[in-house]
């Protein structure tokens, strides 16, 4: 291991893995960042956090943490973090991964686990493409937008992230860009601290491809421009937040609300599953 | 009959299928999540019925990859689990059922096996998912498949699965199959306390970062659940023995040899169960295991009956294979005879273990039915001849 | 925990001391996030590249600094944080055990 | 005839309490008798609309080959099932039927016994019950079964609160089969059958 | 250097992935679905980009499972199809694989290995799947493989691999590796008219009723588009010459003995191909395949300068095994060396095949690099001693 | 094969088949029944038109119909006719299977066939559980209601099938019961004479499974209680049509609109992919 | 193909002739759907069971039938139809050939 | 030095053509002179921000084994990829770097030759060329290449459109090369390498 300084923050982080492998300019960091900054000011006990990712890019996310993490497989991040949190209620899960591996492959366990409303924080950083396996289409990529599978332009419509997660059940939708810090922090200590199934979207550069392929210059640019398309409309429906290549990108927090989770319905109190 | 109102004992007259569900309770698991499907469906259910009353949790799963992976969650939050399925459910666990074996997960998969492939027979039995069992994830592993052969087998080795699962810290398969899941015999189940059962090997706190795949001299890494501050971090990517992922050579080689090994070190001790029938003098040997096994009994007795010098090997645990024990049959036997239901899968193993030594035949059955001792019987006739 | 490069930025409150920002220069991507970040154009790209290749940023305007930790939190290689004022200039880096030479 | 392996199968539809009848008879046998049974049930989806069917061997040796191969016994509770079946019972055993929902075939060189199961449920209670009658029918006429083990059986199988209507409906059926071995001189015409309980 | 602007002819430098898309292409392939992954996923990228020009179709759908079925729906419409992927989107395909299998269905899946199990090591090479190609679906079946060791042989035996595809009307599996896939080198496209480009038997159109599962005296049947008026139903489940439904053993019996009767009966003649190096005098033979025959052929020009007799045995269709080309080798040979990267797969069949007859011995390594050409060498000088 | 006689409708149907095997009373065959009827009033070319569908009780579907048609695995109908459809776009594509089939293990796939407005017709047959598996606890279960996997009572919450589809780009949903069969034989002429995505809930009475484990009599009883609960609101936003054991069933044609379909976004006109 | 129990009524248009129900006995589930639709209690369940076991419905008041085609739309089992009145109450039932037996 | 193999390194970020570097070389040994070239490279996540490599073996003869065991040649187009592979390289062979991007190693027994590629880049068009430009230097001062086959080369590689600017690049590299050679004399103070054209 090479020498490394001591930030601020290494106490949550995997010092010892820094610098990550995420490319420069790349946003996924910045959106641990603030998940980090949320995490210690909720002031949950670290041992009771745990983060399931799948596979991809921001899925490495769960290698970095210095909690109990678990990078699972491509896809499946929700149904092991169900089981998990199923034997241990008294954690809290939080499934951070990217907008492929939750929506493409893994779109079912999103739908059923939202559905249920089960007691799960998840996070997805969409950056419009795969960023892992090299500048795929994603079903969040615009209608029109260059990927590698899609070099004259995608002919594919898009999922609305917010309108299918609140749609299939979620209690708390909400999405910023990277450029928000300071409000994805705010939001990521709202979902730390909610019940039931809670998801927030995150905007976020792959300048290394998404950026490369549909000429958007460097991540900063990237995140730049993102923030500048942005329009903050807490409690909008988020039917209206579709994104294209040039739209608004509507943020906000869409829905905040309480309903009996899955874990009040099996009335599994915290400790009933784990010995 | 029933002592505790959570664990059942006595002797009852139940299914096969529920007498697997028995075994898991008995054994300590508290976690199901399954999907229902032909002829395993029972077992599901009967968690779902039965987990309410021990305190356990059962969830019914969107499919059978989310079943998988929810068993492989609750392990790590240091519950034992279980999934249930036939074929079909059976192919699409295979790749999390690698991730089960990356990430050294304790857990037990049922297969019930139904006729295949595809959707093929799905209410008649079959034995064709046996090379599944040790081939049909990607990459490199070792596992255990025990293979019973009667409701009273489903609880006996359902429970030893658990154990085995517990032991060597790897997802533990009961390949059972459709005739002996739905058939229903009497069940003895002994008192809570003549029960054997094994835990993992508990991670112990201490200043040191804990290190999640450092094994022991027995290969295999004491467990720490998620949430009790040991701060891990667990990947199906090739990792070392902090768990971090490692992209090289010489990584894939520690860790895969070790998962390997940790199987391989056992197959000729603890990991060697079968019956034998009628051994001492046998000429034609019938190599068998599950549900056929009760038509070679009766074939066995038969030739016996009429002065043939027959004998069975009944395998209880198929993987890893006894190629220890087949070469040993080999060297002595006139023939060895391999009955299944399936168009030849472990005859390939007893022909490869006999290595020549003596003639080995399979007897294959594609599904639908089980061999009628009398074909058998014709066939051990044949050999002696 | 040792604290290089002076002494890090109470997290929780608002801090009344001067801050700065301080680059653990190995961890820099040299993506400029900060220097666009911040309010008050403190940071600006150093013309020399560390060890990796890339070019990182320094403070060039130290004394405009308001401890507002926008570079902290939008840095997405957890480079860049806020330390009292005293030493601000110079990164001291200091080796941290590794988990494996800890074990 | 006492034989070492004895062969039974129940038909009907599904919802007809099929399985149940052949559990119940299992169960007696393996639990109160010191008996080995086995009972394998026919599932499938081509059993949806139509037939279903239960498979029971009983044996005071234990079972190694687990399947029926000639019935000594069938139980047919519908039409359907009694048409299918008939054909593969020994012809020494026994065709018990409810007489309200199958035709018999005159033809059958098997000895038949019927009663009207589903009329006497109906009276007892539930005509879901048909099958409990029915065995209360083949306790009586055959040595399947001991009264007693099948008493025991039948509250131990049935759902909670409803075992006192269920020993009803088997105790009509016993007595019924009762009394018809009494008359049974005024034969149906089929020749006699070994499993007839003397 | 493009004479056509749809089917490339002619020389190129271009990598595995890349040849294998235009080999498909070249067969006549014109749907492709697929799912990213590496190191497959460039013939994804391919496809996408070509399959515009050539008036076909690209579609990425949203997983492995998807895509299997896509490529089936596709054959089903009349239109040769593939999909490619690596280990996690194989074990992924399992399922459905079989319902190309029990359906008849002709389409191509590549697998580009990688190192495993699990996620594993995703961009290094791995020869893991090999016993998963055979034996990853549940129920039985016989399915063909070929492994490419070259770019060249990327474009060649996805051509072929198409051809008996249609041929014998199953999917067949490309078997490829992580770094086949990636290495460039030249490869030559013949002109159009110079290749050999097989077609699926077809349905004639009549007043009979179409029989879809009727077989011919090759044990394939004739096949029918959808939409061309056959009316026909097809099913995974167990059936008939109809294709109805039918849930029993001899329904069974007659359709899986002919599914795998079909590859069976070809297995020493048209399925039987392989390289042979230099066995005429050998003495040691090397068994291989794929990228690893790369490191073995290094091995045995090493050794024969320094006097040894080694051969090598190429494999470039594994499956069906040739056995009967093993017993012949094993008869004569003083040992057999099997150089897999994986922890003794091939090795096995190698072994059964040989039945005793010369000592047989696996070089296995787990995953993530190649043998090292002067380690195969000291094992043959091993062997000489 | 027994004697059978023949129905005005059995040119439709593989008669030699008949009688199917659904139970008595199941609602089934009177779906399959109103399919024939409307099929047989859209004069579309009986060659031209193919039934996908997946495993379950409905997915039988496929086998009795004198169609071309494939019966493929438990989940998987979608993406296989989505094969089919894009390699012979002039064929009509029709996926007919059950609420298990296509939402449990398939959702993934109807959420992304919906999204890319896949030129297909998706007839469900909802009946509450799983049939062919006897009767066990389907996405689609009301909260309360005993399955063979929930006998004390489902706690999940199930999903509003119409509300999923139009949320994930349908360009047409309706709900309708099979006691429904004029209104039922309309809709499917409709869907089978619109391009896009096209989305039918078929509500269906289960006798032998849901109707015996919630007292609901025989299916005849069942069609008729579901027939009195329904309340025809055409034009209705589909989130109001969600279904517990005693709510209104809302019914009716809740979405109807004209969208670029893929095949039109791809540019594919029927022949071009099939030579 | 041959139209047994009397001409199948016209499909497509409403009929002129007066129509009554028919019943293929053998595929008859006895599920009562038909009896429950008629809007002019045309059915009702006979005594008599089929060769399955099911009870089938008859005609009782075939001069009230309208056509309108409710039973055989509702009926799940193919099993009902509307044939012109003149032998509505006989069914003659006509072996189809079976695919099997006209390969 | 004529070699039966040539192993040749190509290492930079991701982004600066690493990939079409190795590709452009390869291209010109296997189709436009006759030779058998292999070209492998290294993906992987781990790449993401840092090193990205590509192997290339050119021979005369079939390549059997294809992978670089010592190579011959580096070509370095950033700090990182050099500092990581320079120890690897030939003690024989030769280090080509971008000046403005890599600080040289003093101590390294390998010969060492640079160019301010990134900067000529920039001057003919923009600084995605600077690997265009190095291979011009690269052909001027060795045999790995004709300057006719890699202008081919070069041709049928880059994107469309962007032909003559390449061009320019690879030219503008190829005779700072030449002049290079002409004033080696001033030497860097390394050894000789046998690769170095005569
Ligand atoms: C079963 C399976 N299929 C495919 C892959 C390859 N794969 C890895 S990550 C990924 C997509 C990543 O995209 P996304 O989730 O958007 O994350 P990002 O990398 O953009 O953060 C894919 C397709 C895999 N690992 N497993
Ligand atoms: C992979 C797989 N898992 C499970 C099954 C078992 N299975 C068959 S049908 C079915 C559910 C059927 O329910 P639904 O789709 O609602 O149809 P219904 O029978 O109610 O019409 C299940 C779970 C299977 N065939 N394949
Ligand atoms: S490829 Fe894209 S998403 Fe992945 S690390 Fe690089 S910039 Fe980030
Ligand atoms: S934001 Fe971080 S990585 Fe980017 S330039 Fe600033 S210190 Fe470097
Ligand atoms: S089980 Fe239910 S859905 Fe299946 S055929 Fe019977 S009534 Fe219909
Ligand atoms: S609707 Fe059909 S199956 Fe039901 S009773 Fe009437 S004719 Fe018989």
């Amino acid at each position: 291991m090479s020498a490394v300084a001591q930030h601020t923050f290494d106490q949550f982080l995997r010092a010892d893995r820094m610098p990550h492998i995420w490319c420069p300019g790349c946003g996924i960091g910045t959106a641990v960042n603030c998940f980090v900054h949320a995490l210690q000011k909720t002031n949950l006990p670290l041992e009771q956090v745990a983060v399931v990712s799948g596979i991809g890019c921001t899925a490495r996310v769960a290698g970095y943490m210095y909690l109990d993490s678990f990078h699972s497989t491509h896809g499946r991040a929700l149904p092991l973090a169900t089981g998990l949190k199923l034997a241990r209620p008294e954690l809290k899960v939080v499934v951070i991964s990217g907008d492929g591996d939750l929506f493409a492959i893994g779109g079912n366990h999103f739908i059923h686990a939202a559905r249920r409303n089960m007691d799960l924080t998840v996070i997805c950083v969409n950056n419009f493409n795969y960023g892992m396996t090299g500048g795929q289409l994603a079903p969040t990529t615009p209608q029109g937008a260059r990927t590698t599978t899609t070099r004259q332009g995608n002919p594919d419509t898009p999922f609305n992230l917010p309108a299918l997660a609140a749609a299939c059940g979620a209690v708390y939708v909400a999405r910023w860009t990277v450029g928000h810090v300071v409000q994805l922090q705010r939001a990521m200590g709202e979902v730390l601290s909610k019940k039931g199934f809670t998801f927030l979207e995150v905007i976020s550069p792959c300048p290394t491809l998404f950026g490369r392929l549909n000429k958007l210059g460097a991540g900063v640019d990237m995140v730049q421009a993102a923030k500048e398309r942005a329009v903050i409309r807490n409690g909008a429906d988020p039917k209206e937040a579709d994104i294209t290549m040039d739209s608004p990108i509507v943020c906000g927090k869409f829905l905040d609300i309480e309903k009996p989770t899955y874990l009040d319905r099996i009335g599994l109190t915290p400790t009933a599953a784990s010995e | 009959m029933t002592e505790h109102s959570d664990v059942l004992t006595g002797a009852h007259f139940m299914n096969g299928d529920e007498a697997c569900a028995e075994g898991a309770l008995a054994a300590g698991c508290r976690f199901f999540a399954g999907y229902p499907i032909t002829p395993a469906t029972e077992i599901a259910e009967t968690m779902a019925d039965r987990m309410g009353e021990v305190g356990g949790v059962f969830i019914q799963m969107e499919d059978e990859l989310a079943s998988m992976n929810a068993i492989i969650g609750a392990s790590w939050g240091g519950v034992k689990s279980m999934t249930a399925t036939s074929g079909p459910g059976f192919s699409l666990m295979m790749e999390n059922l690698g991730l089960a074996l990356m990430t050294e997960t304790p857990c037990v998969v049922v297969n019930v096996q139904r006729g295949g492939p595809s959707t093929g027979l799905p209410t008649l039995v079959g034995q064709q998912d046996m090379m599944q069992a040790r081939w049909g994830s990607h990459g490199d592993y070792e596992i255990i498949a025990l293979t019973p052969n009667s409701p009273q087998e489903m609880f006996d080795l359902t429970l030893e699965a658990f154990n085995l699962s517990e032991r060597f810290r790897l997802p533990v398969l009961v390949m059972a199959d459709e005739v002996v899941g739905h058939m229903t015999e009497k069940v003895v189940i002994p008192a809570r306390e003549e029960l054997k059962i094994v835990n993992r090997k508990k991670w112990q706190k201490s200043d040191d970062k804990h290190l999640p795949y450092r094994a022991d001299e027995d290969l295999v890494p004491p467990m720490a659940a998620m949430g009790e501050g040991s701060f891990q971090h667990i990947t199906g990517l090739t990792h070392d023995e902090r768990g971090y992922p490692g992209a090289n050579a010489a990584v894939q080689d520690a860790l895969v040899r070790r998962l390997i090994d940790k199987v391989r070190k056992y197959a000729k001790t603890e990991l060697t169960r079968y019956e034998a029938v009628e051994m001492d003098d046998a000429e034609v040997v019938i190599v068998c295991y599950g549900i056929t096994s009760r038509s070679c009994l009766r074939a066995v007795r038969v030739a016996r009956e009429r002065g043939i010098k027959a004998g069975m090997i009944r395998l209880q645990i198929v993987w890893p294979f006894p190629d220890h024990l087949i070469e040993e049959i080999a060297a002595k036997a006139r023939a060895i005879i391999v009955p299944e239901i399936n168009m030849g899968q472990i005859v390939r193993e007893v022909q490869r273990a006999a290595g020549g030594k003596c003639p080995v035949h399979g007897m294959p059955i594609p599904g639908g039915a089980m061999h009628k001792p009398e074909q058998i019987v014709e066939m051990i006739t044949r050999e002696m001849q | 925990m040792t604290s290089p490069g002076g002494k890090p930025a109470p997290t929780n409150t608002r801090s009344k001391v001067k801050m700065v920002p301080n680059v653990i220069e190995a961890r820099c991507k040299g993506c400029g996030y900060c220097i666009e970040f911040c309010p008050k154009d403190v940071l600006a790209f150093s013309d020399k590249f560390n060890a990796k290749g890339y070019y990182v940023p320094v403070n060039v305007k130290p004394e405009a600094c308001t401890g507002c930790k926008m570079c902290e939190m939008v840095c997405p290689d957890f480079a860049i944080y806020l330390v009292e004022d005293e030493k601000a200039a110079a990164e001291v880096p200091v080796k941290v055990k590794a988990a494996e030479e800890s074990k | 005839m006492a034989t070492d392996r004895l062969e039974i199968r129940v038909t009907g539809f599904g919802g007809q309490g099929v399985i149940l009848t052949g559990y119940i008879l299992g169960k007696a046998a393996a639990l109160f008798r010191d008996q080995n049974a086995v009972l394998a049930q026919t599932y499938g989806p081509e059993a949806r609309g139509s037939a279903c069917r239960a498979d029971l061997i009983v044996s005071p040796k234990p079972i190694d080959y687990p399947q029926v191969a000639r019935p000594n016994i069938l139980i047919a509770l519908s039409q359907d099932g009694y048409t299918t079946h008939k054909k593969f019972i020994d012809p020494e055993g026994i065709i018990f039927y409810d007489e309200e929902l199958v035709h018999p075939d005159a033809e059958s060189p098997v000895f038949h016994a019927s009663i009207p199961a589903t009329r006497f449920a109906k009276e007892v209670g539930h005509k879901i019950m048909a099958n409990i009658v029915m065995l209360g029918f083949c306790t009586a006429l055959t040595d399947l079964a001991t009264a007693e083990s099948m008493e025991k059986a039948v509250s131990g199988s049935v759902p909670k609160g409803t075992e006192p209507k269920n020993l009803n409906a088997f105790r009509k059926g016993y007595e019924y089969g009762t009394q018809w071995l009494g008359s049974r001189s005024t034969g149906n015409g089929h020749k006699d059958s070994p499993y007839l309980r003397k």
